[in-house]
């Protein structure tokens, strides 16, 4: 297997996707000459000609819209928003018009769409370009919500997403593109809406997605060294969320931690929680922990940004604290 | 256009006017839920555009759809047994008044989002673009939609992409109860086409001919690659929706567009030009209302649909 | 004490903030002549003037944007926006400026801001105007999002929210314009972020607010006539969110049920019942239970739409099974 | 315009320009953050347009504030203190060098959300219209901005309610990579206030006095109770952000706008109009030299704010 970067591995999934499939386009901010703010579609524009990597006007709007509309005819748009910050102004196309027409018309009408965007916080971008929001998308019935942690899933995942017959809101991170993993050589798909182990362990169970996987399995790499064998679940889909291997972790370790990048209050941790607490009642020997930023909007200030947002050491301190 | 043509035109519109009447009823009747927008007055507006269009050109417009889709060819049946929200329905019961559609027939729907629908008509057109047709997408809209930030950006769009999008406002002279020009910076609404350098006309939209020719000149140019903005004047002869205050205009306003009724002229036209006999047309009318009539039937015998169903639709398996 | 209803409730609360305060404006669709979609506003164009109660053109995006300008200048605009569903039209402004300028500005700039809207189902509005996405927004820190579910705290609490120094999102529902309540006849406040315990009862705690609150009522009076007695705690506001009486009453009764008219996954029940795990883990005898919405874009069709609403008959399950 | 204040119009220019090659320094050092969007090249359109508002009147703009925060009084110290995240930072380091702010100068703030101030802008208008004064909003913002729904929501607004703003476009032919014509239906932007009704005007960006006059004479106008258009032909001659490859435009194109430097052009016309000699204008480019130097080591000794003060930010008490 080949070790690559995640912003690789997405690349790749895109490449092979356009390469396979003429009915896939990729719309959005900067895509084509620019090659993409988070260069993953380097390249691309050269390669695939501008009617199949469309630069478009900043108007979020109208780019998850005419996304939405190509799809509905036949086509498989990705459009890319750049952050997930500007997807609010996508939101009632997302909402209100992907997640619904096709239930809305009694089903006539497929959204085979792929928005790809990007959140997370860490860069000192301030409080409007640093949210991690996947939570309130991950609300709607109707629209998938993936959001992958390693460049294998990332790649499988984005395949996987591409070729599902609904619209999926595909969410990376903004600091794991130079995050490196194993990736196979050839085709291969992830399947959406199931969590993974992507860690071992008997001691207990820490449930996470996304960047905070990474700082959830490097937190119990630390807790190994204590001789704490932690068991980390990756959720990499929210919408349909798989409680299964959650639940199966569970009922073995007894115990959990849920560790998120956005904020705690209506965030995924809640959800997971109630879940566990709904479906594996008898298997709870301390109350579950939920790690997550703080209830602020994130400062510029390095320190202090770096404060607000979850730590390895806060995953490691609540481990702690269910055991 | 040959006189069958003619006629056709003048029983759909017959059609939709005996359509929308009979809904107020059901909705009196508490047979219709939700919002009910009623086209009553507008009719030549959709008749006339859609009449001009190849029988492959994408058609999309807002919530008040209904004549828009009998234009499109969407039998009263089906229209009716999604206002009831029968399984028979277009949309199966789960769209309502509102949410038409019939994708066969290139109607991809009512939306009720104001302006919501725009973006998806640049999206229907950049498919044809992409696929290299020269499909046009016709996309309707109302006067108070012109002022939301989706006309701004779909209208940029078409124009910067080249997309094969017909515009069509249909200025009723209000959104809601908010007359034009308390809402819109200019009150000649094609005049916004100018900020996006696009051609553009204004037509009589009680004037179901003087629409269709309008539309064919457009749609010449939109096959070519380039979108076009049609702004057809008309009025809706009722409120809003049903349960509207209707505080906002004068009795004696809506009596003067009342005397310019697009059937009534129309009626007079072919009557004037020997196009039909007064015989001929009462026929028509008689037809209409029979179809309307057994299409009641037909939805208030139809079955709902199943919880299943809802649950089935959230996602294409 | 008057018996008004809540549409009467509302429409006070805005007629003596009006009065009393110079700098409050009402803008909106339709709240001038038309007397606004919900009849809130009748009478104040002519009462107030045009300037006071302002016409806005159909364009959600600058309604919520000019009135966080005008609240940043010092005036207390209250912005309404139609219904809820249309909000995400607003979205960036009410997440990404609204809730971000104090901060963000190093609290400079104050945005008291209100925003009134109207959410809920119910009223065969197919699945683009029906929606209870009340939780989305309770997400953002910086933002204060209030949901009565009685007149006497709409007045009270809507007051409040005129006088509040921060963005306020106001959400009304639609099936509650016509019920009623007793109200005081002079003037008073309801604090923003105080829970409130809306019937007494010992066997069991519902958590609901909004709509729901009249639901679970209802629930609570069949199970009374059974012998069961529920206590009812209305949360009013979603963020802050104050588990207080909520706690008190879970520490009585050890049992609890949430009702909420949005969909469950990621909802307001999920955070609520989170949280009683986690601050008085040791008093749960059985597993909270969550009634809220089928997770569907509601069906036009009435029964279908009813059927995946939550009802009475829900709430009186649900506590069933936690009893 | 006296001497005077023609020589502090040099010195405002030359201070953000050293301002913005010191923060460049500082970014590569990694003492500034996040992202970095320089206004080296239009210079000239801050200054100019501010120095003709009246103090009451209110400023507004989007992340490429820096220029626009010293023309309206702003230090380089407290400037630069928010660039480097600390507690005597106009925003006391909660906003960084996208969302500078001095109320108290009505400086509104850098917006980072493209488009998202325009709405804010209506709004400062709104509250001084509604107060009768005649206090202007100025609001600035790039090209790129105009292709999206706010600008449209906005523009409208103001001219349906007759609200005293001055839109003022910074057209400096990209937004990040895409160049206008990539972006924009109309590539001469001012067209779009055409839309609107709107008086509009173009104007040299590159040529202090040129922007100062046309201001002067759109203010006049905006202070009457109408907005106004104004287009500001401009250029950046450093990447968009930090770390830009610039892959989108030519070196050449670059060389070309840079013969035209607003802070040459300014010089050469004082030192030809007699309004300073070379040696007086040296002593303003060493103050400004020093300025920037002070305020770094005034940033640099600041302390960080305290994590109470985020958590004390999030609401009004
Ligand atoms: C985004 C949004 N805002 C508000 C509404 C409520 N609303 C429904 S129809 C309408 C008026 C639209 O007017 P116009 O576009 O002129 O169409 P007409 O009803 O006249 O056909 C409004 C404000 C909505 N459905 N969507
Ligand atoms: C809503 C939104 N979409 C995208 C971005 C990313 N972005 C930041 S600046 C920019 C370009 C803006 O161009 P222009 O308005 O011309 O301003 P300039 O940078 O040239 O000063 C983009 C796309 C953003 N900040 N906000
Ligand atoms: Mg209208
Ligand atoms: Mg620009």
């Amino acid at each position: 297997m080949a070790i690559i970067t995640m912003r690789q591995a997405i690349s790749q999934a895109l490449w092979e996707e356009m390469d396979r499939d003429e009915r896939v386009i990729i719309l959005g901010e900067e895509v084509g000459l620019w090659g993409g703010t988070y260069a993953v579609t380097k390249g691309f524009y050269d390669h695939f000609g501008p009617e199949r990597v469309r630069d478009t006007p900043i108007a979020e709007g109208v780019i998850a819209g005419a996304a939405n509309g190509a799809a509905m005819a036949g086509l498989r748009p990705v459009a890319e928003i750049m952050t997930i910050n500007f997807a609010f102004l996508a939101m009632d196309q997302i909402v209100n018009h992907s997640a619904k027409i096709h239930s809305m018309f009694g089903g006539q009408i497929k959204v085979p769409l792929v928005i790809r965007t990007v959140g997370g916080g860490g860069r000192q971008l301030g409080s409007t370009h640093s949210q991690t929001p996947d939570v309130v998308f991950a609300h709607f019935p109707g629209l998938k919500v993936v959001a992958p942690g390693t460049p294998h899933d990332a790649k499988g995942l984005l395949k996987a997403a591409i070729r599902d017959e609904n619209p999926v809101l595909f969410i990376e991170h903004a600091t794991l593109y130079q995050t490196r993993g194993e990736v196979p050589e050839g085709e291969y798909l992830e399947p959406i809406g199931v969590s993974k182990v992507q860690r071992s362990g008997r001691d207990v169970t820490i449930v996470s997605y996304s960047k905070m996987l990474q700082v959830s399995l490097q937190a119990a790499e630390q807790l190994a060294a204590e001789g704490i064998e932690a068991e980390v679940v990756d959720l990499r889909t929210l919408r349909p969320l798989d409680m299964g291997p959650v639940l199966q972790s569970f009922r073995k370790t007894n115990r959990a931690v849920i560790v998120e990048g956005g904020w705690r209050s209506f965030g995924v941790g809640a959800e997971v929680a109630a879940r566990i607490y709904e479906e594996a009642f008898d298997h709870v020997d301390a109350p579950i922990r939920r790690v997550a930023q703080q209830e602020v909007p994130l400062p510029y200030n390095r320190e202090l940004e770096q404060m607000m947002l979850p730590q390895i050491e806060d995953v490691i301190r609540a481990v702690k604290e269910v055991l | 256009m040959d006189r069958q043509e003619l006629i056709r035109l003048y029983y759909q519109m017959v059609l939709i006017r005996r359509l929308e009447e009979r809904s107020a009823e059901l909705y009196q009747q508490d047979k219709i839920g939700g919002f009910l927008h009623l086209y009553i007055g507008q009719e030549a507006v959709g008749v006339g555009v859609v009449s001009a269009r190849r029988p492959q050109d994408h058609v999309i417009t807002a919530y008040r759809d209904h004549g828009i889709a009998i234009a499109c060819g969407l039998t009263a049946e089906e229209v009716i047994a999604e206002l009831l929200g029968k399984e028979t329905g277009c949309s199966k019961g789960m769209g309502g008044s509102m949410h038409l559609a019939d994708v066969d027939k290139r109607f991809w729907g009512g939306y009720a989002i104001v302006g919501g629908h725009l973006p998806l008509a640049t999206g229907l057109a950049l498919a044809e673009k992409y696929r290299g047709t020269d499909t046009a997408t016709i996309c309707f809209f109302g006067d108070g939609s012109t002022n939301i930030g989706y006309f701004h950006e779909a209208l940029n769009l078409s124009k910067v992409w080249d997309l094969a999008v017909l515009w069509v406002c249909e200025n009723n002279q209000y959104g809601m109860g908010t007359a034009v020009e308390r809402a819109s910076a200019v009150s000649e609404i094609r005049r916004k086409a100018e900020g996006y350098g696009m051609a553009n006309a204004q037509v009589d939209g009680m004037d179901v001919l003087a629409v269709r020719q309008a539309t064919l000149e457009a749609l010449e140019r939109v096959r070519q690659g380039e979108p076009f903005f049609l702004e057809a004047m008309t009025y809706r002869f009722r409120g809003h929706s049903m349960g509207d205050p209707e505080r906002y205009r004068t009795g004696e306003e809506v009596r003067k567009w009342q005397e310019g009724d697009p059937i009534g002229r129309f009626y007079d036209h072919l009557l004037k030009e020997k196009i039909a006999d007064q015989a001929a047309l009462e026929a028509e009318e008689a037809r209409a209302e029979k179809e309307v009539e057994q299409a009641v039937r037909f939805a208030e015998a139809s079955p709902d649909p199943s919880p299943e169903q809802v649950y089935d639709l959230v996602y294409v398996k």
